[in-house]
């Protein structure tokens, strides 16, 4: 018993800090070497696709993962910020990073203004609104192409950063940034609390846990994450269309999430580069793909319902 | 243990990260002799069916230039990507296909947000970009913006504003009416199409009586065929693509209001599409862009092999997706050589005879529109059979106005 | 030092407590009993913030608690269990505990280590014996009691609500946690217990409150308790006087 | 005018309501966020089709065979994988959705790309004055309402359905009554099935057939649910008459291109006043 007591003080005391260490040094490396080793446009463009997808699967990941709030729109605050940005371009000329700082705002406005019915309105109820949320946006994009430009949608907006490189760089080191935040944040207390949410409501009101504050804290900081990816990915693609508010684009990010495994910072970002990857590799066979994609998740859900973290645990347990 | 699961997911990227240098060094492609185009089209997604139409057509040109002995003793090899009609994924695409497949130009290209994505790759890659099936003029004002910039990019596709003429022979020599309704998608290619049509009708002194424009996934019309009994046109246009025209054709008939209607989208040009309509397309009218009449001596025999190749053509999927292909090997031909830039020049002076018409190119790379070049075709549908009702020299029918009961 | 004013709950109608009052003094051992569905759970749930009372009032220290929310009642010093044991049950021991403490005291974003060996301290106190880093889940039952109270009193509280606390225990079992919470008590916390459990509850409290479909009807020591007729009724099956009305 | 759109309106709603009823009965019961009810809605057309233009049978028995065809897929789906993951909403969402990609991917290919058309089940209209009602849509309106009835009076009277109703409140209980729940989400899942195939075969013959139609549907049926309330039959149906008549006003009256807006910024409406819908209970 004392023995164990001292390994836990140890660990809390330096674990963390070691851990964060360990994760900045491999990662660093990791984005820096990865161009090189790979001297190919086309895999760096699939891997900030994957990055933009991670952000958001994050954001994502925070909501429902850590204080259960089942939001069926992260296509919300992505396309929010996508379209922020495009219409800043369009009608003020913004600089992209102001552009890039008013998107994250705009998430965060919009999380709130998602997350205070989420304190009324109950599971599949908050979901469904939510959803029904973004396919009135989706809808709102194509009917007024005089201000949204329609099925088209805002077109030649420019680059953030101009070069593949570059553009992978800046993104990979969000997410990385994210990633860490979070990562330590849910280390501390905050993080302990937010868990405790998820685990059990009431009995974490028992502990003496403002919920409903946490619920707000943790909506809006997944609301600004997703606002970022959005502007970011407006200025890398050039344009914005409704695309972004689509329930598919919904759907795979949450595919991503679970088959990262819900809950755990790190897996959505797994989750989106191996879907990713497998996704914009399958053309080799051709019109199966979406079969094989499909298949892929189906499988995952029903052999690992934790996602790949949660396999990689059960590997670590036997 | 926290350490330890951390271990556990860095050593799970280390494989993923082998993984991706393993993809890239399987995709270093080996220096070939043939041909590389990219074909960028939609084969799944809503635009689906038309993106698989246009492939076909661009493999037939394939195959006719092969057998032909190739381009410059080069034979061509098509590399496809579907990119369902999503701006993202079509970038996607042109990336793989000039990164990994290393393609010597790109054909296809079904949205106009699409092509124009694609328009920005092409200028930096100085690959060529032949847009075969979008319509927007966006098209044209970019590269009448920035010529040498996008001047990699031709259209074998007419824009909308040129092939918005189509509706203005129905109105003055099929129906000759003063007064038209235009039933619309709320999407940029039709608007342009609509603003383009009424500033020629107007300037012939035909009004606009009417717009109505639907989302571009509605299938339920009660309320806008009630818009158009109410403002009881002479003739209805109708640019209604996808899903919603066959809807829309179904229920204008079952209205039983009898005004002449005709469709300046490719979807009811098709027979198969008709078919299935039966006697619900009766009496309407198509815009086509190619039919079984000599509008070029190369157009029957394109027809009868298309037939059965895939579906009978009409649509400009197919005339202009097997043009657009036979231009890009024809450019290269006058070159003399595969150097993009001297390609240009050639496609810039060529003087093509496809099998939809005269192709010239202006010098915002559109083909040139009207007598002599490319030219409307305007068909009846009667008991599942087009009949041609213009040009006249052409026609094999005269219009004719559905009986009420 | 908690006292509660004629206070009354009914859900759609159907009356749960009818003006109930008694008072909790400072450091002792109250039992709350009565046969199921008396509203020995309704009581509890409106002392620590979960229900509100349909009329009547509860005073804490002098002040209204009963329209605070759970958490503030929580930081203000009552703290309670569940009649089925709930813990988080994905978390291990240490963690469990350390969610209880935070509230309590309110340092910054940075990781204090006197939190952790508060921890260690509690476990100790309430003698849980397997290791630290179990998760929730894997507990006996005994065990997962033992983790509640600890969870209870790691928000340091002034006053302990036990909801059925040895409910699916054995008598040693029940013996053990009995230990508990008169030594807790002897470190000056006070504690109220609810039981349907006679025997257990006359032995741990040192004052008794009986209830009776949502009504106080008798309070004293144990002993009175065990003599007085009405709770033998309540307890032994109404005598024959009903059967003859 | 106005009145040929309420009257249309009402035709339309009543396929809605039998559209969203499906999705109302295993979200009410399985506690399924059903994502594969657009899927099944496209196969219902499809398999008609089939049956139709392949076997020219009476196209009424193809309806009926159609039915059974999609009850019997339905059970078949549940036994095979939907069992298998109860226990979590949010990954039984990925799940339908990834069936619901397969499956339109599976019709694709086996169909093929190309827009079918199913002729009407019965051919003409009913016109009175400038009033025009085309038959199919009397008859998608009202075998719509009669296959509800029908439903409904099996849960209310029949063995399987009072079981249907015990397990969709009590599940715990159910189990324990020696009611075989594993038995009934099948069947309920079946049904669900055959609800949301019966409006697609319903719906095609006056519209157009392909692959990506169920989309759209599915979202009008959340819509509805959510509106009447979940696994509330008589919700769904009233969601559905008001989701048709709001459809056709607004694209008479405000634009077409709004169709599909004002139904769901009506249902914010409603459900910030009854967070639960019109006869709606919570769901997990």
């Amino acid at each position: 018993m004392e023995k164990h007591t001292l390994a836990k003080n140890e660990i809390m005391a330096t674990g963390s800090i070691l851990l964060v260490l360990i994760y900045v040094v491999f990662f660093t490396l990791f984005i820096i070497i990865f161009p090189i080793i790979c001297n190919n446009k086309f895999l760096l463009h699939i891997a900030i696709l994957a990055n933009i997808f991670a952000l958001v699967a994050i954001s994502w990941d925070l909501l429902f993962g850590f204080v259960g709030i089942l939001n069926l729109a992260p296509a919300v605050f992505y396309g929010a910020g996508a379209y922020t940005v495009g219409f800043l371009t369009k009608y003020c000329h913004i600089h992209p990073i102001g552009g890039l700082i008013i998107a994250g705002c705009v998430g965060l406005l919009l999380s709130l203004l998602l997350g205070l019915p989420s304190l009324r309105l109950r599971g599949a109820y908050y979901a469904m609104a939510t959803l029904a949320f973004s396919a009135v946006l989706n809808t709102l994009a194509l009917g007024m192409p005089n201000i949204t430009g329609g099925e088209e949608g805002i077109i030649g907006i420019p680059s953030l950063i101009s070069g593949t490189e570059w553009n992978f760089y800046f993104s990979s080191y969000l997410v990385l940034t994210c990633v860490l935040a979070l990562k330590y944040m849910l280390s501390t207390k905050y993080g302990k609390k937010l868990t405790s949410i998820r685990e059990d409501e009431i009995l974490s009101q028992a502990a003496g846990i403002d919920t409903s504050k946490y619920k707000v804290i943790a909506s809006t900081i997944g609301g600004v994450i997703a606002g970022l990816a959005g502007g970011y990915s407006c200025y890398y693609f050039n344009n914005v269309a409704p695309e972004v508010f689509s329930i598919a684009f919904t759907f795979s990010i949450i595919t991503i999430t679970v088959t990262g495994g819900i809950g755990t910072i790190i897996g959505p970002v797994i989750g989106s580069y191996l879907l990713t990857f497998a996704n914009e590799n399958l053309y080799i066979i051709g019109q199966y793909r979406l079969l094989v994609y499909s298949g892929i998740i189906i499988f995952v859900i029903l052999f690992s319902p934790t996602g790949i973290i949660g396999a990689v645990k059960k590997l670590k347990r036997n | 243990m926290e350490s330890k699961r951390s271990l556990y997911i860095m050593t799970f990227l280390c494989v993923l990260g082998l993984i991706l240098t393993i993809f890239c060094s399987s995709s270093i492609v080996s220096a070939s002799d043939t041909l590389k185009l990219g074909v960028i089209v939609p084969l799944s997604g809503a635009a689906a069916e038309p993106g698989t139409r246009m492939l076909k057509a661009i493999e037939l040109a394939a195959n006719d230039v092969n057998k032909a002995g190739g381009v410059l003793g080069k034979k061509i090899e098509l590399v496809v990507w579907d990119e369902e009609a999503k701006v993202d994924k079509a970038l996607t695409g042109a990336k793989k296909l000039i990164m990994q497949d290393k393609v010597w130009g790109f054909v296809g290209g079904y949205r106009t947000g699409v092509s124009l994505a694609i328009m920005d790759v092409s200028a930096d890659e100085k690959v060529l970009w032949m847009i075969t099936d979008s319509v927007g003029d966006q098209i044209t004002d970019k590269i009448k913006e920035n010529y040498n910039k996008y001047k990699y990019t031709f259209r074998s596709q007419s824009p909308a504003s040129d092939f918005a003429r189509n509706g203005i022979p129905f109105l003055t020599d099929v129906v000759k009416t003063k007064k038209y309704f235009y039933v619309s998608e709320n999407t940029q290619w039709t608007k342009s199409l609509g603003d383009a049509l009424s500033k020629f009708a107007t300037s012939l002194g035909i009004e606009c009586v009417g717009t109505v424009e639907c989302d571009p996934g509605a299938t339920e019309f009660t309320s806008e065929i009630e818009k158009i009994r109410q403002a009881n046109p002479g003739a209805v246009i109708c640019s209604l693509a996808a899903a919603a025209g066959p809807a829309f054709a179904r229920q204008y008939t079952e209205a039983r209001i009898n005004i002449p209607i005709m469709y300046c989208a490719g979807i009811m040009t098709f027979l198969d599409v008709v078919q299935g309509l039966g006697d619900k397309a009766n009496y309407q009218c198509t815009m086509a862009w190619l039919w079984d009449i000599p509008v070029t001596p190369k157009t029957l025999d394109f027809y009868k092999r298309y037939t059965p190749y895939y579906a009978r053509p009409g649509g400009s999927e197919d005339s202009r997706g097997y043009d657009g292909l036979m231009l890009v090997a024809e450019g290269i031909k006058k070159a003399g050589s595969f150097d993009v830039d001297k390609v240009v020049k050639a496609l810039e002076s060529i003087e093509y005879v496809g099998v939809s018409g005269k192709f010239v190119f202006t010098k915002d790379h559109q083909p040139k529109y009207g007598k002599g070049f490319l030219e409307p075709i305007i068909v009846q549908w009667l008991d599942k059979k087009g009949y041609v009702i213009y040009p006249q020299k052409l026609a094999n029918s005269t219009f004719k106005l559905m009986p009420s009961k | 030092m908690l006292e509660l004013k004629n206070v009354s709950k009914s859900f759609k109608g159907l009356t749960a407590l009818l003006n109930v009052s008694f008072e909790v003094q400072r450091g002792e051992i109250l039992g709350l009993m009565g046969p199921n569905g008396a509203g020995k759970s309704t009581l509890i749930n409106l002392m620590s913030g979960f229900l509100r009372p349909t009329s009547g009032e509860i005073i804490w220290k002098g002040v209204n608690i009963e329209k605070l929310k759970p958490y503030h009642i929580v930081v203000k010093g009552i703290s309670r269990t569940f009649q089925q044991p709930r813990v988080f049950l994905n978390m291990d021991i240490f963690d469990n505990i350390y969610v209880g403490l935070l509230p309590s005291n309110k340092s910054g974003l940075f990781k204090n280590n006197n939190l952790k060996e508060r921890v260690f301290e509690i476990i100790k106190k309430v003698s849980i014996s397997n290791a630290h880093s179990t998760l929730a889940r894997d507990l006996p039952h005994d065990e997962l009691r033992k983790l509640e109270i600890a969870r209870a009193i790691a928000a340091d509280p002034e006053l302990l609500l036990l909801d059925e606390i040895v409910s699916g225990l054995t008598v040693e079992e029940s013996n053990e946690i009995g230990e508990i919470i008169r030594m807790l008590n002897r470190a000056g916390l006070t504690i109220i217990i609810i039981e349907h459990v006679m025997k257990f509850l006359m032995n741990v409290s040192q004052r008794v409150v009986v209830l009776d479909h949502g009504e106080k009807i008798c309070e004293g020591s144990p002993e009175e308790i065990s003599r007085n007729p009405k709770v033998l009724d309540v307890y032994f099956g109404k005598g024959e006087e009903e059967n003859l009305a | 005018m106005l009145l040929q759109i309420l009257v249309s309106g009402f035709l339309l709603g009543g396929i809605y309501a039998l559209m969203a009823s499906g999705l109302s009965l295993i979200l009410g019961v399985m506690r399924i966020v059903n994502l594969t009810h657009g899927l099944f809605f496209t196969l219902g057309a499809y398999i008609l089709f089939s049956f139709i233009i392949g076997t020219n049978v009476n196209p009424f028995i193809g309806m009926f065979f159609t039915i059974i065809v999609l009850f019997l897929i339905g059970s078949f789906l549940e036994w095979l994988i939907i069992k298998r993951i109860k226990y979590s909403e949010i990954n039984m969402m990925v799940l339908t959705l990834a069936l619901a990609i397969a499956g339109e991917e599976f019709i694709r290919i086996t169909w093929g790309p190309k827009y079918l058309h199913i002729p009407p089940l019965i051919e003409g209209e009913i016109r009175l004055g400038h009033i025009y009602m085309p038959n199919q849509r009397i008859l998608a309106c009202f075998i719509g309402l009669f296959m509800l009835f029908l439903l409904m009076f099996f849960l209310k009277k029949s063995k399987t359905g009072k079981a249907i109703r015990m397990v969709q409140q009590i599940p715990e209980t159910a189990a324990l009554m020696g009611i075989n729940v594993r038995a009934i989400s099948m069947v309920v899942f079946g049904l669900g099935v055959v609800l949301a195939g019966a409006a697609g075969s319903l719906w095609a013959p006056m519209y157009i057939t392909y692959p990506a139609m169920g989309w759209t549907p599915l979202l009008i049926s959340f819509a509805i649910v959510i509106l009447g309330g979940m696994g509330s039959l008589g919700g769904s149906i009233l969601g559905g008459f008001l989701f048709g008549f709001a459809t056709l006003l607004t694209s008479m009256y405000l634009s077409s291109g709004l169709v599909n807006v004002i139904p769901f910024i009506t249902l914010f409406i409603v459900l910030l006043i009854r967070p639960s819908g019109f006869f709606g209970k919570d769901i997990f």
